[in-house]
């Protein structure tokens, strides 16, 4: 029973330990209400986060994955946000050309003490995620789809020809 | 593994919106789990002891508790998962209430979610190994950062204590805020005379080194073994001569400098000492106005310095000390005034801070403790005083109460009183502020025996009219508009961040809030901690603090540091990288984004690796998510575990 | 003296001195050159320079560590050069790099469909000789002439460096510079025109014929976790062993985000795909997005630092989202 | 065997949809510049000049197979583990149609393997069984080919079930197995005897454009006494990049890894191509390799089919000659010159 069906999506965040899990904590604290999709997976720092780790999820079947981190100049391990950054940024741009809207993957700052930058940034993204509906996996695109993009690549060897 | 899952009530905490029973009963279906039961307080006594019952009874080698934040009681569980025999870190959280039942009502969801909460702990705690810390040696020397009252507290302890200490102050003298003060509420007590004594404590201290006009450069190392480098300014004058005579500022022809002691109200000369009981009572140049850098020429002061100190070609100097831990009490600034443009601070003289006022009151400010108005040196006699400039305003981005503003402005209606007795306040106020020990009643003696005219409201404007300064404002007791008529406006300036507070920050590692406090370890029981082991804050680096309260975290804090070199030898968190090294191919890509340079690059049979130092990780991960091969894993946090995460939640 | 022999004539001179030289000659048939390593004076009248020298050499370099060698290179093969010095995966002092100006390699399956479209399999070439701008292929006894411009490879087509980054012995007369084809980026435009559920079919499409032979890894200069590429080892278990589409792809996730930063665009991982699988599409992509965020190329400064191993405080290019 | 029948080229649909309502039909087509076996959609014409990229191994030998799956539960007070296995060993009834003659013979090779009575394997002997081969004889050769230097040829119907041989308008059919022979009786197919001669002269035509085969008998001692000359194998090795495309590609090529796949309590034990030429193939627990370098696996490669195997099976040398190897490796690294050198350098 992974996800309640028809009510939620699988939602997987991604949060560091030292201030979106302390933020999302202090959202609980202060019993600030949402929605239930979301399942956070702690690390150390979002400098912890390998992009792939979210590619994998994505392309796993995930319906959205929503990563926080310090905010930056506040990591407390001085830099890891600053790679994040670029790291998911990078990779925020990359998943379109996979096939993924990237819509389905965001990244934000909340710290130890935003509980309530974090019941917003869950019920804003899980709305979003819930707007998109349930993501597609490669493996069961449509037939149909399927069919148009080959025959517009038929006959050639490469992308366009 | 023989895994037990334990899920707690948390008294109604949990078991109003989750299921517990049902996510125990589920627990059972994931792989390894031998044992799964739900349990009333597991951080409980009973609690503990029922997890080590079960540990030992159903031989368990790796348990996964469902209940609150990790952040709170990951401690606590993995100290009775050792109790009971295992490694103390095959344990595993699931954060069923802070992130279950109390963000949503819905039972069967959350019994859903803590189930796949539960879920992942499992698949993580599948992959854990257990850990050994290592041990390694403590320098007991700490350094404090900032010798106003809270820092001086902290170093006076510390160094009664029996450790070495190391103060680093940024102004020439320790005495911070409080050695601009006249007097202090709510005893009225002479603010020199109760902090002279413990500043000269300090100068006298055998245990303690002070480092004055310098700043903190750069820090390395670790809780234990930190290396800090200060950069002592160059003062141009050798203190190591300079007696503190003053001749110098006699015969200085530069006399008409703004002296930042004093507020900027009166002058002061290039060569100077900021205060009679300065400490160290030490001469230092301006060099922006001293004629001799400005102009090329002068040289009067090292004319008449009788020891010969005066010395134009220093340079700042870098000292490297090694502590054990580092307190910072680095204390606050003041919101810039001007800002609040409709209220004229900066642009009209008669429109003061709290703190200038506190100079225009001492004696030994730049009137000799008689109040004289900038403007014109006249002796005011409506004096009108306005809270919360700076404070308690979202538009400013200044939410908070700066907590301390209404007491002294209620101290300074009635220093005013005494100094000029025909005179009248006028006090513009949001709420009264006062919860300290006899605070409250000092504010009504304000009112009541002093005279203070209270209005409960917000200023308009501020504009002169003629010799005076017509203040405009609203008394929403009355429902009416008040105009009236003063000799000076006395703005109570909030509190802010120390300038440069989150670049110290960013060199001890600690977190800082959007306006720049540092953060605690937690808000109520680690007030004192921050998130990087053996560093502490004291005094209103945190926040606004009075003075009871910065001398409290002072001595909390040197409290603090001498438990942690209680120990002889410290343990390291084994949270640490590793480096597999057949898979190590040398690139050194992880030696290149470590943050801490806790990577090194060895040679291994003639070939490029690898090899982290232990102590000096700090187990972020970074490298981990850097090397490309998988070859340096961040133990507990490795690919294998948070992938086993993602696969759990993401079953195909 | 033609490019060919004073290339020669150069690594004659040097290669007493090197374990061994690596350069291209002449391969099973006329279509195909292939890799040449030079450990003795008469292997160096093997060596070929031209349209057919379509390998990227700086590959084999990372497994010669500790043993001064020499490669002859072309301008893009040198950017693998310099980027691997940049990751001080090769020594400088232990490799001497040959290069002469490049006029562009042909790309194998562009001949072969222009062969097919002639009626003639590439499977019967039987001589080829590329003239100026022209390259005309024999099979079964029929010339088939082609406008180079037309069988060249797409980075061929879009060359900023057909002269060597980097090199200690440049020969001959440098080649002229080359003015961008649209055609070079058609694979990214067509993907760029898809809509998101397209590619995604796309590529459902295309890795499904993957047969994980790990070619485009093990072609691509700059994989160096070789041996032990998590794909294989399958530990840490990025990857499972079914052969299912997402797995297939999630690989060419995985090295296309390794290689972010990093790619120089040589193209070895698709040239070398036996199933003509348009995977550099995705390095492409990549490589766009690095120089809009960063303004960074790889493979030209040895001293650079690859851009997702620094950052800025501020960055320049990304935005923060607003919530 | 049966008369040769014919089918023009016009009638092939119809009899593939015959064929396709009872099994599982596996034809050649392109995909994305590839030719690959796909089942047979009416609507996507199949390839049949050239040599598909892929040869038709998949069929019977799948990239990745289920062995079975597995579910672990848990019983009893003491929640004892326990577990329950789900083999899949039956076969889809399948014919591959139109793959070349080298395409059907590489099974010749894994039969000996997995059909032996020593370990018969379940799994490719149902699979195998249930596997129809319509074979398409070569009209035309190419640079790659040397089926002739391992006792092939172009229209070698060894292995195959029926044979195609291409003709003026359409195919000449014959069945060469008894298993084929059933698969004739279909309308489409008329009588061929009049074609008969004229797919002879095909068959004569590609045979000899293939020309002569150099004398490799000598391979297995020869390849056996270079074992050790690692100079020898560094030299043929330089330029290999050590990828497993001709492995992949191979019709001969048999090897295989197990692994397990699961997720949570349950999961499946999957069989899965494995490749010689990976650094993994002989990689042991303890961190050893005895494989360690691309030369070592090179010469595995090669002895193993042009030494060790035809030692063991009746001198049967494990590759077909089709040529993938050579021409689908990235850097054209070629098993014949490899060959060929290994025997003039033990002739001396």
């Amino acid at each position: 029973m992974p996800v309640l069906t028809g009510k939620e999506l699988r939602i997987v965040g991604f949060l560091c330990n030292w201030c979106s899990y302390g933020g999302a904590d202090t959202a609980g604290v202060g019993r600030f209400n949402q929605p239930t999709d979301l399942r956070i997976i702690r690390v150390p720092c979002s400098g912890r986060i390998d992009p792939l780790f979210i590619a994998k999820t994505l392309i796993n079947g995930a319906d959205g994955v929503l990563v926080s981190g310090c905010h930056p100049r506040d990591c407390h391990y001085a830099e890891g946000n600053f790679y994040a950054r670029r790291r998911l940024e990078v990779l925020k741009r990359f998943l379109p050309i996979l096939g993924i809207d990237p819509a389905r993957f965001d990244y934000t700052w909340v710290s130890a003490s935003e509980g309530q930058r974090w019941q917003k940034v869950v019920t804003v993204f899980t709305e979003q995620i819930h707007a998109l509906g349930p993501a597609t996996r490669h493996e069961n695109v449509s037939p149909e789809l399927l069919a148009k993009v080959a025959s517009a690549i038929q006959g050639g060897n490469r992308v366009a020809a | 593994m023989r895994i037990g899952v334990f899920v707690c009530h948390c008294g109604s905490n949990i078991e109003g919106t989750v299921d517990t029973a049902t996510v125990a009963k589920a627990s059972l279906d994931f792989p390894e789990v031998v044992y799964a039961t739900d349990t009333m307080y597991a951080c409980s006594e009973p609690g503990q002891d029922g997890i080590i019952q079960a540990i030992k009874d159903k031989n368990l080698t790796g348990v996964v508790v469902a209940s609150c934040t990790p952040r709170m009681h990951e401690p606590t569980f993995r100290r009775a998962v050792e109790r009971a025999g295992l490694n103390r870190f095959m344990f595993e959280m699931a954060n069923i209430r802070e992130h279950v039942s109390w963000i949503g009502r819905d039972r069967e969801a959350n019994t859903n979610k803590s189930v796949d909460l539960v879920r992942i702990a499992v698949e993580k705690l599948r992959r854990d190994a257990p850990l050994i810390p290592s041990k390694f040696s403590v320098n007991k020397r700490v350094m404090v950062i900032g010798g106003g009252v809270a820092g001086i507290q902290a170093a006076l302890d510390c160094a009664d204590g029996g450790l070495e200490v190391v103060l680093v102050e940024r102004e020439s003298s320790i005495g911070g805020k409080m050695a601009k003060l006249d007097k202090t509420f709510p005893t009225v007590d002479c603010s020199s005379c109760i902090l002279g004594p413990k500043m000269v404590d300090v100068a006298q201290h055998p245990n303690i080194t002070l480092h004055a006009y310098s700043e903190v450069d750069s820090i390395g190392g670790y809780v234990g073994n930190f290396q800090v480098q200060v950069k002592k300014r160059a003062t141009y004058v050798d203190w190591e001569l300079c007696t503190g005579c003053g001749a110098c500022m006699e015969k200085c022809p530069s006399k008409k400098n703004p002296d930042a002691f004093n507020e900027k109200i009166g002058p002061c000369t290039s060569i100077n000492i900021p205060f009679p009981q300065a400490i160290p009572k030490k001469a230092v140049i301006d060099p922006t106005t001293c004629r001799q850098f400005v102009k090329g020429k002068c040289g009067v002061c090292a004319k008449v310095c009788p020891t010969g100190a005066i010395k134009y070609d220093m340079t700042d100097e870098i000292v490297t000390e090694d502590v054990g831990a580092i307190v910072a009490a680095t204390g606050y600034d003041l919101f810039d005034i001007s800002k609040v443009t409709e209220y004229g601070g900066g642009r009209y003289p008669d429109v003061i801070t709290g703190l200038q006022y506190e100079r225009l009151l001492s004696a030994s400010g730049p009137t000799g403790g008689h109040i004289k108005r900038p403007s014109d040196g006249k002796e005011p006699k409506n004096i009108v005083f306005i809270q919360c400039v700076g404070s308690r305003d979202k538009s400013l981005d200044r939410p908070y109460c700066s907590g301390f503003c209404c007491m002294y402005t209620a101290k300074q209606t009635i220093l005013t009183k005494d100094h000029i007795p025909d005179s009248q306040s006028y006090v513009f106020y949001m709420d009264i502020r006062s919860p300290g020990k006899m605070y409250d009643e000092f504010t009504r003696r304000a009112m009541e025996e002093y005279g203070a005219r209270y209005i409960r409201g917000r200023v308009a404007m501020v504009y002169p009219k003629g010799d005076k300064m017509i203040v405009r404002g609203a008394d929403t007791l009355a429902g009416t508009q008040v105009e009236i008529e003063a000799d000076l406006v006395v703005l109570a300036a909030g509190a802010e961040a120390a300038k440069g507070a989150p670049q110290l920050a960013e060199k001890l590692r600690i977190s800082y809030d959007k306006y720049g406090f540092f953060m605690e370890s937690h808000p109520k029981l680690k007030p004192v901690e921050t998130n990087t082991a053996g560093v502490y804050l004291a005094g209103s680096c945190q926040g606004p603090k009075d003075i009871p309260q910065s001398v409290g975290q002072g001595s909390a804090a040197a409290a603090k540091v001498l438990a942690l070199f209680s120990k002889d030898m410290l343990e390291s968190d084994p949270q640490i990288s590793r480096v597999d090294i057949k898979r190590c191919v040398g690139c050194g890509k992880c030696i290149m984004t470590c943050p801490f340079k806790a990577i090194k690059e060895v040679e291994f049979r003639g070939q490029k690796k690898a090899e982290v130092i232990e102590t000096v990780c700090q187990g972020c991960g970074i490298c981990t998510s850097t090397c490309p091969q998988g070859a340096i894993q961040l133990s507990h946090f490795t690919d294998n575990q948070i992938l086993a995460e993602v696969n759990a939640l993401c079953q195909s | 003296m033609s490019r060919l022999d004073a290339l020669k004539t150069r690594i004659k001179e040097a290669l007493p001195g090197l374990e061994c030289v690596i350069g291209w000659q002449k391969g099973y048939d006329a279509l195909h050159n292939t890799p040449l390593f030079i450990r003795g004076e008469a292997d160096v009248d093997k060596l070929e320079w031209g349209a057919l020298n379509v390998h990227n050499p700086a590959v084999y370099l990372p497994s010669f560590a500790g043993k001064k060698v020499g490669v002859v290179v072309k301008g893009c093969d040198s950017r693998s050069v310099v980027e691997l010095l940049q990751e001080k995966l090769i020594d400088r002092d232990n490799v001497v790099i040959f290069s002469a100006g490049c006029d562009g390699v042909v790309d194998i399956a562009k001949v072969r469909a222009k062969l097919a479209a002639a009626g003639l399999s590439a499977g019967n070439a039987e001589k080829v000789t590329v003239d100026g701008k022209t390259v005309t292929v024999t099979a079964a006894g029929k010339a088939v002439s082609m406008p180079l411009a037309e069988v060249a490879a797409d980075k061929c087509l879009r060359c900023q460096f057909p002269n060597a980054v980097l090199a200690d012995a440049f020969v001959g007369d440098p080649a002229p510079q080359v003015q961008a084809a649209p055609a070079a980026d058609a694979d990214l435009a067509a993907l760029d025109a898809m809509s998101v559920p397209e590619r995604m079919a796309f590529w459902r499409y295309h890795m499904d014929r993957c047969i994980r032979c790990y070619a485009c890894r093990n072609a691509c200069p700059m994989c160096v976790c070789r041996d032990h590429c998590i794909a294989q080892s399958r530990e840490p278990h990025w990857l499972s062993q079914e052969d299912s589409v997402t797995e297939k792809l999630m690989f060419q996730v995985v090295h296309a985000m390794h290689l972010a930063g990093r790619c120089t665009e040589c193209g070895e991982c698709q040239r070398a795909c036996p199933m003509d699988i348009p995977v550099l599409a995705l390095k492409k992509h990549l490589n766009r997005t690095i120089h809009d965020l960063f303004n960074y190329q790889a493979g030209v400064d040895v001293a650079a630092i690859p851009p997702l191993l620094q950052f800025k405080l501020e960055e320049d290019n990304i935005k923060e989202r607003s919530w | 065997m049966a008369a040769v029948k014919y089918i023009p080229r016009e009638k092939l649909p119809e009899w593939l949809k015959a064929l396709a309502a009872q099994s599982r039909v596996l034809v050649p087509v392109e995909e994305g510049g590839s030719v690959v076996f796909r089942q047979y959609d009416p609507a996507r014409a199949p390839v049949f000049g050239s040599d598909a990229t892929a040869p038709p191994k998949g069929a019977v030998f799948p990239a990745s197979q289920e062995l079975f799956s597995y579910a672990y539960g848990k019983a009893g007070e003491e929640n004892a583990p326990t577990l329950k296995l789900d083999p899949k060993t039956e076969a889809t009834p399948t014919v591959v149609f139109g793959s070349k003659p080298c395409g059907a013979r590489g099974f010749l090779i894994f039969d000996r393997v997995y059909m032996g009575k020593k370990f018969p394997d379940p799994y490719y002997i149902a699979a195998r069984e249930a596997t129809v081969f319509v074979t398409m004889a070569c009209a035309t050769v190419e640079n790659t080919c040397f089926c002739h230097w391992v006792g092939s040829g172009p229209a070698d119907a060894a292995g195959s079930d029926v044979l195609l041989t291409p003709v003026e308008g359409g195919y000449t059919v014959e069945a060469v197995s008894e298993k084929g022979a059933k698969f004739l009786d279909n309308p489409a197919l008329t009588d061929g005897a009049a074609k008969a001669a004229e797919a002879e002269a095909v068959k004569k035509a590609s045979r000899e454009a293939l020309g002569e085969a150099p004398d490799i008998a000598t391979s297995p001692a020869a390849l056996l006494s270079l074992f050790d000359d690692m100079e020898f194998w560094r030299d043929q090795s330089d330029k290999c990049v050590s990828c497993g495309a001709c492995t992949y590609l191979c019709p001969t090529c048999y090897c295989f890894s197990i692994t397990d796949e699961g997720t949570g309590t349950a999961g499946r034990r999957m069989r899965s191509w494995d490749a010689c030429m990976h650094f993994q193939f002989t990689l042991e627990a303890s961190g050893h390799n005895p494989r360690p370098t691309k030369a070592h696996r090179l010469k595995n490669r090669v002895g193993h089919k042009f030494s060790y195997y035809p030692t063991l099976h009746d001198g049967l040398i494990a590759c077909c000659g089709c040529g993938r190897c050579v021409k689908s490796c990235p850097v054209s690294v070629d098993i014949r010159e490899i060959v060929q050198n290994a025997v003039a350098k033990a002739k001396g």
